[in-house]
């Protein structure tokens, strides 16, 4: 018995908290809030682009409180409503549906995305462990990591097709079907598009992909830290190639317009959600957004430097701006560090929403592509693109560098 | 016989889709930040309203209208409640006593009632009444809380008309 | 830890391997496998084979099953009738089944050197991605040639077997 | 002189016989190779109760990768465990990889085959296809 009471009281090991902190951190301080306020500025980018004005009426409901009028906060309060409205409704069942599968699919598209995130390293490492060494700012440092992006995002194709059919509906089965061969075909498109990058770091790890491009440039304009090389003139030419062909594909995995074929409202009602109602389509909802904040993490962390930006220290660092670090009393040494680090994460997220605003932005300019259309681009021109492009990031790197 | 119409031939650039991409993007850009800048389009309803952009012809709520000496014009024929098409108009008529100033007609509605959640707005019985005594005015926002609320009577009728001075003056003596 | 979770993974790939051939409704089936290959891959992750695991659930999770799940839907299969048992041959399955599981237990508890517990590594990260692409491109790269050559020609059959009609 | 009382035979079947892992070292203790073993084998056995039992061709499909996996499995715990130098041996998850390649070969050759099937026969039930039966 004191043994159990001494395992149960036992601190846990610091790997262990340390990665719960971490996956609390991101899960509940930066992935849902980010994922409300993408559904917020879905509305009012989209707005703006058609030369309206969007929510801009619910705030802090002061008035209920006895004030005389509400604070509308540019409309800031709709990311709270929306989700609160999507719950309080009726979750409809309809009577034909295959139940099991029926509850199952909302909740497995909305995991993988969240599972994505372990692996993207989302700041500078300016703790240390019990250990002495620095406790890298991801949940799970794998070398492995991009491969887990890749298998784990291919498995966010199950909830839809298994929406889609559970549904016993014509169109949300058209949907399903469409979404499945689509994922099929960009996945091949968007995983040879990446292995120039592996060809040039040399390994799979994102923490360390980061590594390279802070010592390197970043991978997107090899030439940033104007260091002149020939080879990095010529990856400069073809990493670009690489990384439209790996957004396009992303845009495909996403289901974002204009590959929004599984969802095509004027063709498919509502595609594979329309018997979906109340929290079942809100996780829908959600795990859209969720899969585009995952795909931004990736593609920020592959082609623009992750949490790093010329000119920012990481969380090694040991001064702070206008010379502060000379005013701080012995026990604060730290504070440097911790602060730039704070930075870093920053840094990550402002580029991680820069993304996702490209996505809102693109899908309220670019039609929808036809069926045909999508496939030939995936298998015909993708595909083919991005193979001849690893052999020449192949032969720039043996004969250039 | 078919014509077959020969697609463009396309560029290069034009088959990359890209620059046309590229383009738009530029173009909603441009939208987005005018909007930014405050200039969108949109009116702010229940603080901005249509009211005073109104054309003159514009068909809302129909009312009952009042001379300019205050005498309902209505007569109750009955002709707007027959050819109403939902069936909105309900009028009770009255003989009008003789010791009344305006006794000269005969005929006066005791209550006229129009259901306002059956009225499609058509203006038939504007165009129909002899006495130019219904007219659809502005008010587009007719609301309420019950069905009872929105049948309005015939002192509503009045207040949303109120007067609409000399046109037709048939049987007045004051003509 | 490491026999617990074991044992936790390994319950979960054999229930839900079992849930394959109990199942009635192909796409049940073909959700069971899923489940299935994911504690296969487990299994894999806690042999320290990293690269294999994460590729296990990439080929076979994200892909093949997508397509077993796409044949399923396009062709409707609806789910299997329950049909009269023919005992001899249930009988003679059972045999076979039973007999194979006999002389497998017999085997492994046989031979002494299978008692080993999982050793020690000497290097505490294995770069298993590194190690395998090495070894497949040294050691192994006739075979992975033809196997280049077998895709091609696999891929050649799927088209010339899809298309409506020969001509 | 009192004799010692004898000690009893330990009872093969009691729970004290049963192998028993101290408390404080199950947050260490290991599977054995021939825990892998078993339970690929296990895994085998399935596989081939699918084949021998189902009528599907789809499903009986799904058995034969199940089967593939059991021995990818074993490969690969064979692999950790004949160490190298102190590391896995990479030829068996090179094998692995090989099959897992072959596999998806197959399964797309194969499923294309059943697809065509289906076009001509209107079935995919193993007992209807049984035109070369005599």
């Amino acid at each position: 018995m004191d043994q159990v009471i001494a395992f149960l009281f036992e601190p846990l090991p610091f790997l262990i908290w340390t990665s719960l902190l971490k996956t609390f951190f991101v899960l509940f301080g930066a992935i849902l809030p980010l994922v409300s306020l993408a559904v917020f500025a879905e509305r009012k980018v989209s707005a703006f682009i058609q030369d309206r004005i969007g929510p801009n009426r619910v705030g802090a409901p002061i008035s209920l409180i006895g004030f005389k009028k509400d604070i509308s906060l540019w409309g800031l309060g709709q990311m709270v409503a929306d989700p609160i409205k999507l719950l309080l409704k009726e979750n409809f069942i309809p009577n034909s549906v295959n139940k099991f599968y029926y509850y199952i699919a909302p909740k497995l598209t909305m995991i993988p995305p969240l599972l994505v995130l372990a692996v993207i390293p989302f700041g500078s490492s300016f703790l240390t462990g019990p250990d002495g060494k620095p406790v890298p700012m991801v949940v799970a440092n794998v070398d492995i990591g991009v491969l887990w992006v890749f298998a784990i995002s291919s498995l966010g194709v199950y909830g839809i097709v298994l929406a889609g059919w559970a549904s016993n509906s014509k169109y949300p089965f058209l949907g399903g079907i469409r979404s499945s061969s689509q994922m099929i075909s960009y996945e091949l498109a968007l995983g040879l598009s990446v292995v120039p990058v592996f060809l040039i770091c040399g390994t799979l790890n994102l923490t360390q992909i980061v590594d390279w491009q802070i010592q390197n440039g970043w991978l997107i304009a090899p030439w940033l830290n104007l260091e002149f090389a020939w080879w990095k003139v010529a990856l400069g030419v073809l990493l670009p190639i690489s990384f439209i062909i790996f957004l396009v594909s992303m845009f495909a995995e996403t289901n974002r317009t204009p590959f929004d074929l599984p969802e095509a409202e004027q063709e498919l009602v509502g595609g594979y959600h329309t018997e979906y109602s109340s929290m079942g389509f809100a996780l829908f909802f959600l795990g859209e957004y969720a899969a585009m904040i995952a795909g931004s993490g990736v593609i920020v962390t592959l082609f623009f430097g992750g949490w790093s930006f010329p000119g920012i220290p990481d969380g090694t660092a040991t001064w702070l701006p206008f010379g502060l670090e000379q005013s701080l009393p012995a026990t604060l040494v730290w504070l440097p560090g911790a602060f730039w680090g704070f930075v870093n994460i920053n840094v990550f997220f402002a580029k991680v929403s820069a993304f996702i605003f490209f996505f809102i932005w693109v899908r309220w300019t670019v039609p929808r592509f036809r069926y045909d259309q999508l496939m030939k681009l995936g298998w015909i021109y993708f595909f083919e693109i991005a193979l001849v492009n690893i052999f020449l990031v192949a032969a720039v790197l043996v004969y250039l560098k | 016989m078919a014509i077959v119409v020969q697609r463009p031939k396309l560029s290069l650039a034009e088959k990359l889709y890209l620059p046309a991409v590229l383009g738009g993007l530029f173009l909603t850009f441009k939208h987005f930040l005018r909007s930014l800048g405050g200039k969108s389009v949109t009116m702010q309803y229940p603080e901005q309203r249509w009211d005073d952009k109104l054309p003159p012809w514009y068909r809302g709520a129909p009312t009952l209208v009042k001379d300019e000496w205050g005498r309902e014009r209505c007569v109750s024929c009955q002709l707007c409640e027959f050819i109403c098409p939902p069936r909105a108009i309900t009028i009770t008529p009255e003989e009008i006593p003789t010791n009344d100033p305006w006794a000269k007609v005969e005929k006066r509605p005791k209550e006229f009632e129009i259901d306002m959640i059956r009225c499609i707005y058509c203006g038939l019985c504007e165009e129909v009444c002899p006495e130019q005594a219904i007219y659809l005015r502005k008010d587009y926002a007719i609301t309420g809380y019950s069905r009872a609320e929105m049948k309005h009577n015939k002192e509503k009728l009045y207040e949303l008309g109120g007067v609409m001075p000399g046109v037709v003056n048939k049987w007045n003596e004051n003509k | 830890m490491s026999l617990a979770l074991f044992w936790a993974f390994a319950a979960l790939m054999l229930i839900f391997g079992i849930g394959v051939v109990l199942l009635r409704n192909p796409v049940s089936s073909a959700m069971c496998l899923v489940v299935s290959f994911v504690g296969l891959a487990s299994l894999f992750f806690l042999l320290d084979a990293f690269f294999i695991g994460i590729i296990q659930i990439l080929v076979y999770a994200g892909a093949v099953m997508v397509l077993f799940l796409f044949i399923i839907m396009l062709l409707d299969l609806k789910a299997e009738r329950a049909r009269k048992l023919n005992l001899p041959a249930l009988g003679g399955g059972i045999l076979v089944l039973a007999g194979f599981i006999a002389i497998l237990v017999r085997v492994i508890c046989s031979e002494p050197k299978f008692a080993a517990v999982k050793p020690a590594l000497a290097q505490s990260t294995t770069n298993d991605v590194q190690a395998v692409g090495v070894t497949l491109f040294t050691q192994f790269n006739l075979p992975f040639q033809i196997i280049g050559v077998l895709l091609l020609v696999a891929t050649i059959g799927v088209v010339v077997l899809s298309k409506r009609e020969l001509k | 002189m009192t004799e010692p009382t004898p000690v009893p035979a330990a009872d093969p079947y009691s729970l004290e016989a049963l192998p028993q892992i101290p408390f404080d070292q199950i947050l260490s203790a290991q599977p054995t190779l021939a825990q892998f073993l078993l339970v690929s084998g296990l895994l085998f056995a399935i596989g081939l109760a699918g084949v021998l039992l189902r009528r599907n061709i789809i499903v009986i499909f799904m058995c034969l990768e199940l089967m593939l996996s059991a021995a990818n499995l074993s490969l690969v715990a064979f692999s950790r465990f004949g160490l190298v130098n102190g590391m896995p041996n990479m030829n068996g998850q090179v094998l692995v990889f090989f099959i897992i390649t072959v596999a998806a070969a197959e399964v797309a050759v194969g499923l294309a085959i059943i697809v065509a099937l289906y076009r001509s026969r209107q079935t995919t039930h193993v007992e209807d296809l049984n035109l070369l039966k005599f």
